[in-house]
Formats: C-alpha cells, structure tokens, sequence
C-alpha cells in the first residue's frame, strides 16, 4: 500500500496546487488572479520533475502494478503538454469581466470570479489521467476516468460566454454520462466473469479461462462494452458523435485540452484493460493477437474511425471542426497500436500521444492566438494570408498540420512510421493499408492549413483577425511549432523512454498459463 | 437452441413493440391495449419463470420474492421513462431504487441495501425533485397542469426501442450462454478460508472471537501484544477448526463456530479501508469537484449585461490597438 | 437449453438478478435516447448506474467476496457527483431558455 | 573523337553471361564527417530564409544567403568528390535517428535508418550536378525572381532551400527511409514552388495534381520499403546489398513479396520521373517560374527515379521482367512524349514534353541494362535540359511572360539576346543529339545502341522507336529556335506586367543582365564539359550499386556492332530532324509570307495561286501525313490528359471522399438524442456483430453444407 502511496506523490503534490489556485483565485488583488497560470505551471513543473525520482526498481516491483512504468512516462507527458496547455488558457476566462473591474466599472466580487475554479478543473482532470495510470483495480479506473471527465464538461461550460459553449457542454456531459454507465456495466461484467477486481488478478483469471479453451462469455460481452464505453474518450467511432460540436463549441484552449487529456485518458484506460486479456492469444496455436471478438470489434472501429474522421474533416469550413474530426482521425491511428499490442504497438501507441498532444496543440495554439471583434476565430477563411501580417504563426500552423499530416521528417512522420511499423510486424497489413490511404486523404484538407496562412491572399474578412492582446498562446505556439520540427531528432531517446514503459510485462504477462494453485478451472462446453 | 432464442426472441419481441406502443404519443385506446399486450407479455414470462407460486417449500420464498422486487422494479422503470411528468418519472424511480434495495437485501448486501435507499432515494432524488419543481410548469387557466409538448412526444421512439432491443438480445444472448453456464460458482471452502483470512487482519477481531469461544484465552492473547494468527484453517463436518494459533510462540487448537466469520458489513468496511482508502480518498476529490462545479455552474451571472459588454469591447479596443504594434 | 434454464427456474439463480439488472440498463438506456426532458434524461443514466450496481451485488453474493458491495459505494458516490454537475448544469441552461428540452441545443452540426 | 570515344566504350562492355554481379557495397568510415554539411547546409539556409521572413527583409539577402550556403554545399561536393577513392565507396554516420530493435518470433529484429551518408560514384554523380546546377540556378532566380523582392522573394529561396535539402537526403542517404524522406521532401517542396504563383488558379491546380499523382507513386514506393525491410530485414543499403551479394535470394525461388519489390520501386520511379502513365503532371507543373521547372522539374529532382532504379540495380534484377517493363515504358513514354511535343505552342511545356521524352530515354537504358548511358544521360540532359529552361526563362522575363512560339522571333537579331539566342542554340543542339560537339549525342547514342544489342523482347524495336523518337526530338527542339531566335524580329508581349511598371507605353523587352547571361554561359560550358566526362562517369557506375555489365556486340564488322553504327544514323536522324525544322519554320515560314503578299497585291499574278496551292499542297501534306495524325494523338492524349486523369483521377479522388463525406453528414444533425441514438446503436451493433459472429459464421456453414 504504502508503495503506491509514493507513486500518488505528484498527484498530492497538484492537489495541493488545485487547493491553492481555488483559492488564490478568490483574491481581491489582481495581480494575484493573473499569477493564476504562473502557479499552475509550477505546479505542472514541480510534479514534471517529482516524477522520474520516485520510479525506483524497488518501489516499481512491490507496488505490483500491471504496467508499473506507464506511470512514469505518462504523467511527466501529461504535465509537459499541460504547461503548453496553461499557456493557451492565459486570459481566456473572466476576459469581460476583468476588463470592466479593471476600468473600476464593476467590483470586485468572489463570485463572479471563475479564474480560479477553471484552473483548478484543468488540474484536476489532469490528476485524473496520471491516476488512471496508477490503476490496478477497476474501481480506481472507474474514478479515475470520471476524474478525468467531470472537470472538463465544466471546463467546456465556463470556457465562454456564449451559447455554443453551453449547448457544447450539454452534449458532451450527458453522452459523457451515457458513456460512463456503458463502461460501468461493462466493468460489472468483468467482475461477473472472473470475481476480481484487481487487473492483475483478472489478467491471471483469464491468462487460465484462455488456456481452458477460451475466454467466458461474460468477459468478452463485458470487455466489448468496456473498450467502447473508454473509447468515447477518444472520440473513437461510433462513439465519436459528439466531437465536432463539442469541439466547435469550446473555446480554442479548451478545444486544445479536451483533445489531449481525455483522450490520453482513454489510451492508458484501453491499455491497461486489454492488457488483462493481453496480446497473447486465446485462439489456435501460437496465434498473436487479443481474443477474436476483441480484435473484430476493434479493427472495426479503428478503421471506420480513420475513414469516418478523415472523410468527414473534408467537408468542413471551420478549422476547428475540421480539427475535430482529424482528431477523430487520429484516433483511428493510435488504435492500431493498441491492436498491435506489445511491446511495439503500445510503444507506439505512447510515443503518438506525445507526438499527437505537440502538433495538435500547436495547431489550437495559432487559432486561440487570434480573435476577431473579441471573438475567437473559427473558420477556414480567417486564416487566409495570415503570412502577411503574422509569418510566425502561419509557419507554425503550417508545420503543425504538415506534422499532422505525417510529413517527413516532422514529428507526426516519426510517430506514424512507427504505428505502422508496429501494425504491419504485428501482421495486420490490410489495416496498415487503409491507414496509409487514409493518410494520402487527410492530406486533402490538412493542405488547406498549410496553404492558407502561407500562399492564400488576405481576403477583407481576414484582414480584420488581430492577435490577442495576450502573448502566451502565440509563445504555445511558436514551442510546439519548434517541438515539431525539434523532437523528431530526438525521436530515437524518447522512443526508448516509452520503449521503457512495456518491457516489463512482457516477460510476466505474456507468458502466463494456468497457475497451478487457480481456485478455479472454467469449464468449457 | 434455436428454437428457444425463437420463442423468446417472439416474446420480446411483443413487449418491445408494447412499450413502443406506449412509448409513442398516440390515442388512449391504442395506450390500454399496448399495455394490456405488454402485460399478457411479462405475464407469461412470470407464469414461465414462477410455476411454482403458492409452494410450500420455504427455500422457494426468496424466488417469490425475488420476481416481486424484480417486477416492480422493471414496471417502473418502464413507466419512468413513459411517463409524460417528470415529476411522477422522478418518483417512479425511487420505485426502481426501493425495489432494487430490496433485490440487495435478497443478496445479503444489507448495508447496500440501506445505504441505497438513504443515498439514491433520500438524498439524490430529493435534489432532482427540487431541480424538477424550480422548472415545474404554472397550471393552466383551468388549473390543470399541462405537460409541455417535449415531455409528451418522445424523440425517436422506432431508433431508440430497436437499440434497446439489440441491446437486450446482447446481454440476454450472454446471460443464456454465458451466465448460467459458464460461470461456476467458487468452492465454498475457498470463500470461506477468504473470510477467515479477512478476519485474522482486522485488529483484534480474532482476539475477540476466539475469547468468546474459550474464555481462558484472555490470558494467552493479551490485547498489547502481536496480534493472533492463524496458522492452518481446515474444515471437518460443516465446522471450522482454526489453529494452531501462532502467538508469542504458541498454538492452540481452537474450534470456531461459523457466526464467528465477519459479517457482511463488517467486510465491507474492512474492504474499503483496508484495500481501498485511496479509492475512498479519491471519491472525496470528484465529490469535492463536484461541489466546485455545482457552485461555478448555478451561480446567476455567468454573463455580463449588455452595457457591462460594450464597455468591455471598447476596453478591448484600445487594448488591441495599443498591443497591434507587433507580430508574435 | 434456455427451455430447460427456464424450467429450473424453481431455484432464483444469478442469472435472474443479471437478467433484472439487464432490463433496467436497456430501458435506461432507451429512456435516454427517447426522452427530451434533460432531467429525465439524467435520470435514465442513473437508471442504468443502478442496472449496474445490481450486477454488481449479485455477481458479488455469488463469487462471495465483498468487493461488488464496494464498488457499488463508489458508484453512488459518482452517481451523487455527476448528478449536482448535471442538475447544476439544467439549472443554467434553464435560465437561458426556459425549457428542459434538450432540443433546444442543436445548433452546431454540420 | 567519335572513335575514341567509342573505343572507351567497348573494353567494360563484357561477356553477358556473367549473371551474378558482385555489387560493390559500401564500408563505415569515420573519415570525411564534414560531408555531413553538404546535407545540413541547405537546412541551415531554410532556417535563414524563415528567419529573413520574420525578420521581414526587403532585400536579396534571402537570395544571397541561398546562394552562398549551396555554393559552400557544391564546393563541399567538390572536396569530396576529390578525396573519394574508387572502389571504396564509404559510409558516413552523421545523426542517430531511428534505432529500433525488438524481439520477434525467436530473433531479434531491428528497424535501423540513421542519418548517414552512402557515397560512391553514383551519388557523386548524382549531387555534383544537384549541388552545381542548384548553385547556378539559384544564383539566376536571384535576379530572375527581383520584380518579387520583398513579396514572394523570401518564400521561393526558402523552397529551393528545402529542395535542396531533401534531395541531398534522397541521394545521400544510406537507407531507403531517408530516401523516402526526401522523396517526401522534394515533393513537397515541389508542390510549394509550383503553386508559388497562388493567385493563379491554374497553379493551385497544377500544385494539387502534381502533389495528387506523386502520391499514388510515393504509395508504391513505401509499400515497395516495406517489403524489402520485411523479406531483407534492412533498410540500409550496405546491408541489403550484402544480404544481395551472399546470394541468398534467387529469383527462382523467391516468394511473391520479394518479387513485388521491383514493380513497386517502379511505381515510385515512374510517378516521380513522371513516366506512362505517370507523366501527366510534369507539363502542369510549368506553371512554377522558371528557375523552378529547370532545377526541379527538368535537371535534378525528376531523376530521382532513374536514382531510385540505379541504386536498387540488384534489387531490380530480383524479377526477370522488370527491367524489360522499365525499358519498354520508357522506350514508349519517349516516343509519346516527343510526340505531344511537336504539336504544343508553348515553349515550356515543349520543354517539358521533351523532358518527359528524355527521362523516357534514360529509362530505356536502364532496361537495356546500360546503368552507364543511364546515368551518363542524366547528366548530360541535366546540363543541356537547364540551359533550355533558363533561356525560355529569359524569353519569358524579357517579353512579360510570353511562351507562345508563334508570337516572339528573330531574338538573335535583338540587343542584348545574343548569348540567349546562342546558349539556347547549343542547347536544342544538344537535345537533337547534333554529332560531335554535342553532350546529347553521346549519351543518348549509348543507350540506343544498347537497345539494338541486348537480348530481350523487342529491344531492337525499342531501338528503332529511339531512332524515331531522336528524328522528332530534333524537330521539335529547332522548330523551337528557328520560331523564337532566328527569322525576322516580331514580337508581342504576354500578359504579365503589362499595365503594370511598362505603363501604358509601348512595350520594350528587357533583356537579360549580367547574372542570367553568366549563369547561361557557366551551364553551357559545363554542358560542353560534360562531353569529356563519359569516362568518368563510366568508371564510376562501375563502383556503384548499379554495376551490371551490359551484353556485349557479336561480330566485329561495322554493321554487327550497333556502338560503331549508332554515330552515324543517329547523327542523319538528328540532323534530319533539324533540316525539317528549318525548312517548315524557317525558310517556308517567311517565304509563305512574302510570296502571299506578293501574289496579292499584284492581279497579273493571279495564276500563282497553283503554285501557292502547291505551298499549301506541301503544308497540307505534311499536315496529313506526318503532323495531323500527330497533332491528333498528341491533342487526344491532351485530352485524355484533361479529362480522364484530371476529372476522374484527381478530382475523382477530391470528390469521392467528399460524396462519402455528404452521406454521412445527416448523421450530424446537431441533436442530442440522435448522437445518443448512433453512438448506443452503434455499439450495440459492433457488439452484436462480434459476439454472434461465431454463431453465424457456423450457422451459414451448416445451410451452406446442407444446400451443397
């Protein structure tokens, strides 16, 4: 006990944090509210760097965690991007409000003021992911993912003052909540099927149902939910319903946030719950590869979520939309990994999240640095020619999209090159296939992101974004723009640190056949 | 086998299209039938299920029991999502809540049972009715009140009655197939040494129990010192001889009879706070979100009023123009 | 082999509580997409948390051991949490527009 | 000359029955890590360019800086070519990059592709001319490109910059994946300097199209990768090579995977060197200024192809048909290429055709196994093929963007177009394979004479279609000159500018300045040079990977040996290419003219009219018989062009996603209820599917099994 206790460290440490921005956040001073994203970053920082010192082989081997150094790569991820992603929030909520204090028409007054509660969601549903990480029992996964999502529906609520925001927020709460229950019930059929609620007692439980001839009905009909239920956090179809609206309604921050966060939530979540079926095989003789229906089950959803996602992006005209749906998208991609399964799919799997949260918040980064008439912008157009007045950014969008695309040799090649790499060695070159013409499509419109900002013409419409009067999205923007073209040098160490993350299992997990000392053997028909 | 899915396929089949019936806005005529149909349907599932009502065998009375709890619990659930008032939809499910608890008491989940209906029914409803109520109606000229048009017309009743009912052949595919047949029941004794197992962590349980069977034992376990242990559990004709126990050196023989085992809630409780205080810990954190949420999303201004937002553009402007001087 | 399962129905076996817990999280689930009352809806998803929490219990009575009891407390506890948010949340978007209609809140598509 | 030359030919033509070659293969060196600048110099220029653009210069620096750093990069090039042993190719390690290596089903598989150089001659070869030519070019965009100062000026380096890098990477790479980087890279930077003209829908178009149907090749190669790397278990080609060399895969024996690697790498090939049925966006493309289409689309990255096959020679040979395909699509894109080419009007898509029909040349040989003519080829055309597109550069600069041939004449006659007219001159020349003097004749000779040796299926009709293909090439190339350079001074200027810093007044071409006329020169010489460098490239495709010997002539007689023949009827079809030429455009043009007004102005003279018909006799026989049927096939593959490739292939691929896309839009309706709705039905679909599939599968098998 006391060994998980040490690994929950930078979660107590940004807890901490959540309690002193709430609180800070009802100052009268304002200079203390401004301090707002300072403070967050340092508690992202301080917990970024808490992290590694607490991963020690002894620690790692009595916790008996089924994935013991997930933890380690994901959360120092998570707090990385998470400072990028504090740096977009900069001056997003109580804008109105702020202003008309300052100019002594309004006073001050604690209510009114969400600056701190914002802030304090944003934490708190990244300790939600970093705890996922932690889980070894499903009732852990079950909180931890509500953790996740619950600020976020808020987040996506205050993020602003319109009522797009709202109707966003409607639609991603009560299909969240619909989600939820889905998995739970899931999660009640994996209790039904093995008794236990600890994964790495269900992963023993059905390392024997397989060497029994296969696994219980219940655990396949309960899993099949679970995957689906965790999957509506990545927007993986058909669970994907509600991204594009969602993702239209939110502000660009929160756009940025909810396409990275849940979504890694859901990775890990997926991760650790077919990890307890594992990739051994159940079926036929030294067979690769999850249970058949979860493998049937997935492929089908990997591959109507890239084709989906990519075919529905073409039709857009809002960026964000678009955004939303190559999103979905990429979903689709980072599901071959998981199919893959270890050591390279997952490795792949965590590598593309990295890989995913840099472009992808490099890309929110450019749309939540403008605004137009105190809007922010949203569609296509307004990006026209913005390589006239601001080149900066129109080089960063154009390699966070050339990035997206997967163009050698930025960011998004490496980590799509080794997905694929993953899935055909894995065998499943027919999804390799129809993920690469996917690629060749998602071209069609991420071009759009390149080829506006830098070779299209202002139009008048264009003519009137400015940039926000806050320079900290535009700085998000030019880091994660550098990271593209940066990291890819790096790719071969931060390969290896996610390499780290499943090398453990795979000499436990894998090879698990029927315990002798198993209380008991499932019979099959 | 595969007349059996047919014949319970038809079944459902006839309740799925009674509850569409009901669910769908049409004449009363049409209503009564579909729920005469729909009776007749659960009817001859009842009649199929409980042959054996009115049997004298008392081990059959948790069955009667059960189909009672169970029933009045899928009625009103059904009558929940049917029914055009919210309110009376709200309290349906404190139907469905009170039944489950009862369906928990069956299980012998007694402090489940309870804690549901203090939770679910006591506090949680109380807050919806109170939600439902702040948005409740005014009555009409003639004092009636009259259910707005959304509450009375469902959304898409043929969709949303076809994905339950694929829904339903899934989970009840894998109930036939799955549940009654491939599931078997853990050996008893294994349960058992499990419990005892439980017994012999929680502090001074064991101590306890063993002074109750043999109270000369007092001297041998003094309360300051190492805790009891077992040291081999067997069982021989239904009773449990635990020993010998190991401490400060010495065992003992000791029969324990079963009341010792702990009790339901007691297992409870040792689980959450033996195995799973940090789960307990984090449930505190998204109740405590919750409450943060709740107070962000009700409070009254979340906008400002119209002049408040014309100041705050032309502040803006002048913000914008004094910042425009350069590029990223 | 169902005929004969329901024959055997003299004695109440797990597959009757899941088969309870089953129907309510389908009719919970139709009631979710059928209903437009936000509350209502809201309600159905606890209505499938309870189907939940019932094979919960019963998978928990039949492999005797506590741990189904316990996650049917984490369970309400969510239940309750999602619940202030949500209700919270009706309470905002009732101010806006003086309905509960969920419908009202469709204008972003395609 | 012609019998030396040919004298040097024969001693390596040896005995074709040798089929095993011992491939040279590169060894590691710590040596020579500078030329890892030669790669990184361009990327540093990159950097410089968008850091002027931030910086919002107004100047030429940008240009400057680019010049500057490629020059370094060619000196570099230089140095290394220098200290480069033969027969040593090295193995230069510059950057870790990728580094993978996992347990598979009992060994340990590694996915290896560092940045590391391969050298040896071949890729010496290869970046002399990139390196030089991409130095020259630059320098003439600097004032080729000024009216844009400022504008557009920054953005263009910036591109030829990228260019330059990836097509380094691609040639300098020692593995396949950092040749798909760079054949990414070039591509991409090709889309960027094509459409640099955005505001021209045609550009945009001819962007999308070239990136659209790059993509279908780039497709093949990846797979093509990807199945070396899954039956070799490399990537690199020391490995791979030495995997070759051991012999371990006969072509008898290997499976369908390893013998889909070559067509797969031709798939890429033709898509880049823009080859039947690939070609099609090589003529677009010329809607890039013009240093753009020479550097990009004429000289350097269009033989990224014929790289490709050169460098995997070996792995060519892994089926027996592929070469034979390889050297009959480019026996056929030569010939239909040339084709379109006489009937165009514009002289930079004659141009282009013309490139398209010499790649078509350089693949020919490949197929007749002369790697040697090949790669001699390449360079060759390079030298030439960039003085044509810098001149008609220069014509289009001076006349406000008129390309039409009918519209500008008698340049030689023009101050200040002398050395245009002349570098131009040398340069159609060279392409007409004009004996003797020129770079052209030599090369293309090469692999003409090979076709007529090697055996293989129909490789003496190959041989012929060269000769016609050389007939029509030397047509087109002077009916280019004698329109623009020679005859009376006429002009008019094309759209460009025309209200714009001319005024309203009377239009003056400008003519070149100093820096195009010197880069004209420098290109020529180096095109003249390049005739006493076959023996060096022919030792050189000796070290290389693409060593095979090519079969040689029986029989010594002079007739028996096509090398010693070849000279002599290519040189009568080139010149008699040249000689129609003159005689349609130059010599009839005029005399047309001046008998027409003669005839008209005079009554008495009305009889003439029969000898004018005669003329016309003449014109409308050769339009009957020799341009009409041409005219016909090049407009319907124009069209075929037009409306097959681009409706249904590229906006076919546009559109069909979008239809799909429309059809699931309803979907999206922006109601609760209905995503409820999908999302549960959605998955209670999947997980009835999956979990009853079993089931079902067995029941159809029993209905199956009882029907049957």
């Amino acid at each position: 006990m006391a060994d998980k206790l040490w690994f929950l460290i930078p979660e107590i440490w940004l807890f901490v944090g959540v309690v002193v921005v709430s609180v800070m956040g009802l100052s009268r001073r304002k200079m203390f509210r401004d301090l707002l994203p300072l403070v967050v970053c340092v508690f992202l920082v301080g917990a970024f760097i808490i992290t590694p010192l607490l991963y020690s082989e002894q620690r790692i081997s009595a916790a008996g965690l089924l994935m013991p150094m997930l933890g380690k790569y994901v959360k120092m991820l998570v707090c990385a991007i998470g400072v990028i992603l504090t740096m977009l929030s900069v001056g997003l909520i109580d804008r109105d409000l702020e202003a008309s204090m300052s100019a002594g028409r309004t006073r001050f007054d604690p209510i009114r003021v969400n600056r701190g509660e914002y802030f304090s969601f944003f934490m708190l549903s990244i300790i939600g992911v970093m705890l996922v990480c932690n889980a070894n029992d499903l009732i852990w996964l079950f909180l931890a993912l509500e953790l996740t999502s619950l600020p976020t529906y808020i987040m996506v609520a205050i993020s602003r003052p319109s009522r797009k925001a709202q109707e966003a927020a409607v639609k991603y709460f009560f299909l969240g909540a619909m989600s939820a229950a889905m998995f739970l019930y899931g999660f009640a059929l994996l209790y039904g099927a093995t008794g236990e609620i600890e994964l790495t007692k269900l992963r023993d439980v059905f390392a024997a149902q397989a060497a029994a001839g296969g696994l219980n009905r219940v655990a396949i009909v309960g899993l099949i939910l679970t995957v689906m239920g965790i999957s509506f956090k990545m927007a993986v179809v058909p669970m994907h319903f509600y991204a594009a609206d969602v993702y239209e309604g939110a502000a660009s921050p929160v756009t940025a946030f909810l396409a990275f966060v849940p979504k890694t939530a859901g990775a890990v979540a997926l991760i650790l719950i077919l990890s307890t079926v594992g990739w051994s095989g159940h079926y036929g003789n030294g067979a690769h590869g999850l249970p058949r229906e979860i493998l049937t089950a997935l492929w089908i959803m990997a591959v109507l979520t890239m084709t989906l996602g990519n075919i529905g992006a073409l039709l857009q005209r809002s960026a964000k939309r678009m955004l939303a749906y190559s999103s979905i998208a990429h979903s689709g991609y980072i599901l071959i990994g998981l199919i893959a399964g270890p050591p390279h799919g997952l490795n792949a799997v965590l590598f593309y999240l990295l890989a995913y949260g840099v472009m992808n918040t490099a890309a929110f980064a450019v749309l939540a640095s403008f605004e137009r008439k105190g809007e922010e912008i949203e569609s296509l157009a307004d990006l026209a020619g913005l390589r006239h007045r601001y080149p900066v950014m129109a080089v960063a969008m154009a390699l966070a999209a050339g990035s997206l695309i997967g163009f050698p040799p930025l960011l998004g090649f490496a980590g799509k090159l080794y997905l694929f790499i993953a899935g055909v060695d894995a065998g499943h070159i027919a999804l390799i296939v129809i993920a690469g013409v996917n690629s060749a499509i998602s071209a069609f419109y991420y071009l759009w992101l390149v080829g506006l900002p830098i070779l299209a013409q202002s139009t008048p419409q264009s003519e009137t974004v400015v940039a926000r009067p806050v320079v900290w999205p535009r700085v998000a923007a030019i880091v994660t723009a550098i990271g593209v073209v940066i990291l890819p040098l790096f790719a071969q160490s931060l390969l290896k640190a996610s390499q780290a993350v499943t090398v453990e299992r795979e000499t436990t997990a894998l090879d698990v056949t029927v315990a002798p000392d198993q209380p008991e053997q499932p019979t099959s028909p | 086998m595969a007349s059996s899915i047919f014949y319970l396929a038809c079944v459902l089949g006839i309740a799925t299209a009674a509850l569409y019936l009901l669910v769908r806005p049409g004449a009363r005529a049409l209503k009564l039938g579909a729920t005469v149909v729909g009776l007749g349907a659960l009817g001859w599932l009842v009649q199929q299920f409980v042959g054996m009502l009115g049997g004298d065998d008392p081990s059959d009375r948790p069955g009667v029991i059960f189909f009672i709890f169970s029933l009045i619990a899928v009625a009103s659930a059904v009558r929940m999502i049917t029914h055009s008032r919210p309110i009376y939809s709200a309290l349906y499910f404190v139907m469905v809540v009170l039944s489950s608890a009862g369906l928990f008491l069956l299980l012998e989940a007694e402090f489940m049972a309870f804690a549901l209906i203090i939770v679910y029914a006591g506090a949680i409803l109380i807050t919806y009715l109170f939600v439902l109520m702040l948005a409740q109606q005014a009555p009409g000229e003639d004092g009636t009140v009259q259910s707005p048009e959304y509450d009375r017309i469902p959304r898409e009743p043929a969709a949303g009655v076809a994905v339950g009912f694929v829904m339903l052949a899934l989970l009840s595919e894998m109930i036939f197939s799955g549940v009654s047949t491939e599931l078997t029941e853990p050996p008893v004794a294994a349960a058992e040494v499990a419990a005892w197992r439980e017994l012999e962590q929680m502090p001074g349980q064991l101590r306890r129990e063993l002074i109750r069977v043999d109270p000369d034992l007092e001297e041998s376990f003094p309360a300051d010192q190492t805790p009891a242990k077992f040291s081999r559990i067997d069982e021989q004709g239904g009773i449990f001889t635990v020993g010998p126990l190991g401490s400060s050196g010495q065992t003992y023989e000791v029969s324990l009879p079963h009341s010792a085992m702990p009790q339901n809630i007691q297992r409870v409780g040792w689980a959450l706070v033996h195995q799973y205080p940090a789960s307990l810990e984090l449930a505190g954190v998204i109740l405590l979100m919750a409450m943060f949420g709740a107070v962000v999303l009700a409070q009254r201004q979340i906008e400002l009023s119209d002049d408040e937002k014309l100041e705050a553009a032309r502040a803006h402007q002048s913000a914008r123009d004094a910042a425009n001087g350069g590029d990223a | 082999m169902m005929l004969a399962a329901i024959e055997n129905l003299g004695s109440i076996t797990l597959s009757h509580y899941i088969f309870t817990s089953a129907l309510l999280f389908v009719i919970g689930l139709i009631g979710f997409v059928t209903r437009r009352n936000m509350i209502v809806m809201f309600l159905c998803t606890e209505l499938m948390f309870q189907g939940a929490a019932i094979a919960m219990i019963a998978f928990g009575r039949f492999h005797l051991n506590a741990s189904g009891q316990v996650f049917v407390i984490f369970i309400l506890t969510v239940a309750a949490a999602e619940a202030a948010l949500a209700l919270a949340l009706v309470v905002l978007l009732y101010r806006r527009r003086e309905t509960l209609s969920a419908e009202v809140w469709s204008e972003l598509k395609e | 000359m012609l019998g030396s030359f040919a004298a040097t030919i024969l001693p390596i033509v040896v005995s074709s029955e040798s089929a095993v070659v011992d491939v040279p293969v590169a060894q590691a060196t710590d040596a020579f890590g500078w030329a890892a600048l030669i790669l990184w110099l361009p990327a540093l220029s990159t950097v410089l360019c968008g850091l002027c653009a931030v910086m919002k210069v107004k100047s030429k620096l940008p240009g400057w800086i680019t010049v500057g750093l490629l020059g370094t990069s060619f000196l570099l090039t230089l140095a290394l070519f220098f200290s480069y042993e033969y027969e040593n190719p090295v193995i230069i390690h510059a950057l870790q990059w990728l580094n993978i290596s996992w347990n598979g089903e009992g060994e340990t598989v590694q996915f290896i592709a560092n940045f590391a150089l391969y050298v040896d001659s071949l890729t010496l070869l290869w970046m002399l001319f990139v390196t030089g030519l991409g130095t020259l070019i630059a320098l003439y965009a600097t004032e080729y490109m000024e009216v844009d100062v400022g504008k557009g000026y920054t953005r263009f380096f910036a591109g030829i910059s990228v260019f330059l890098f990836a097509m380094s990477a691609l040639v300098l790479g020692d593995n396949l994946v950092m040749l798909y980087l760079g054949w990414e890279g070039v591509g991409f930077a090709s889309y960027w300097l094509i459409g640099y003209y955005y505001k021209k829908p045609s550009a945009v178009a001819a962007a999308k199209k070239a990136f659209i149907v790059n993509r279908i090749g780039d497709f093949g190669l990846a797979l093509g990768i990807y199945f070396i790397w899954h039956n070799f278990g490399t990537v690199e080609y020391r490995v791979l090579f030495e995997a070759l060399n051991a012999g371990g895969y006969s072509t008898e024996t290997a499976g369908w995977s390893v013998r889909a690697i070559p067509y797969l790498l031709m798939l890429g090939a033709f898509g880049k060197s823009a080859q039947l049925p690939l070609y099609v966006w090589l003529p677009d493309a010329m809607e890039g200024p013009t240093p753009v289409s020479a550097l990009i689309h004429a000289a350097t990255m269009v033989t990224a192809g014929v790289y490709l096959i050169a460098r995997m020679y070996p792995v060519m040979l892994l089926d027996e048909y592929a070469l034979p395909i390889v050297a009959w699509i480019g026996g056929l894109t030569a010939l239909l290429a040339a084709t379109i080419g006489m009937a165009q009007y514009d002289i930079k898509r004659i141009f282009a055709y013309s490139t398209i029909s010499q790649l078509g040349y350089m693949f020919l040989g490949l197929g007749v196994l002369t790697s040697f003519g090949a790669a001699y080829h390449v360079f060759t055309h390079a030298f030439f093929k960039a003085v044509l597109f810098l001149t008609a550069g220069a014509v289009m600069h001076g006349f406000a963007g008129q390309l039409d041939l009918r519209k500008v004449s008698g340049l030689r006659h023009m101050p200040g177009w002398r050395i245009v007219s002349w570098t131009m001159f040398y340069g159609c020349l060279c392409l007409a394979g004009f004996p003797l003097i020129t770079n052209g004749f030599y090369s293309k000779d090469e692999i003409i004479a090979q076709a007529f040796i090697t055996p293989g299926f129909g490789f003496v009709a190959l041989g012929v279609i060269g000769l016609i293909t050389a007939l029509f090439t030397a047509y087109y190339a002077f009916r280019v000159w004698f329109r623009v350079c020679a005859g009376p001074v006429h002009f008019e200027p094309g759209d460009d500018h025309h209200n714009g810093e001319h005024g309203g007044g009377e239009f003056h071409p400008h003519a070149p300045r100093l820096v195009i006329n010197l880069v004209l020169v420098v290109i020529t010489i180096g095109a003249i040079a390049s005739i006493f460098l076959g023996d060096w490239v022919l030792r050189g495709v000796g070290d290389s990977t693409a060593v095979y010997p090519s079969p040689h002539a029986e029989g010594d007689g002079f007739w028996a040996n096509p090398h010693r023949w070849m000279p002599w009827v290519a040189s009568a079809a080139g010149i008699g290419g040249i000689l129609l030429a003159w005689y349609f455009h130059l010599a009839n043009r005029s005399a047309a003219e001046r008998m027409k007004n003669a005839l008209l102005a005079n009554g008495l003279t009305r009889w003439l009219p029969t000898a004018m018909e005669n003329k016309w006799y003449v014109d409308e026989l050769y339009h009957a018989t020799v341009r009409a049927p041409l005219w016909i096939l090049g407009h319907f593959l124009n069209l075929f062009d037009r409306y097959v490739v681009d409706m249904f292939l590229v906006d076919g691929i546009a559109k069909l996603p979008r239809a799909l896309a429309r059809t699931f839009q309803p979907l999206q309706n922006g109601i609760l209820q209905s995503y409820a709705v999908s999302m549960a039905g959605g998955l209670a679909l999947v997980a009835v599917l999956v979990v009853l599939m079993p089931q079902f599968v067995e029941w159809v098998r029993s209905v199956m099994g009882g029907a049957g």
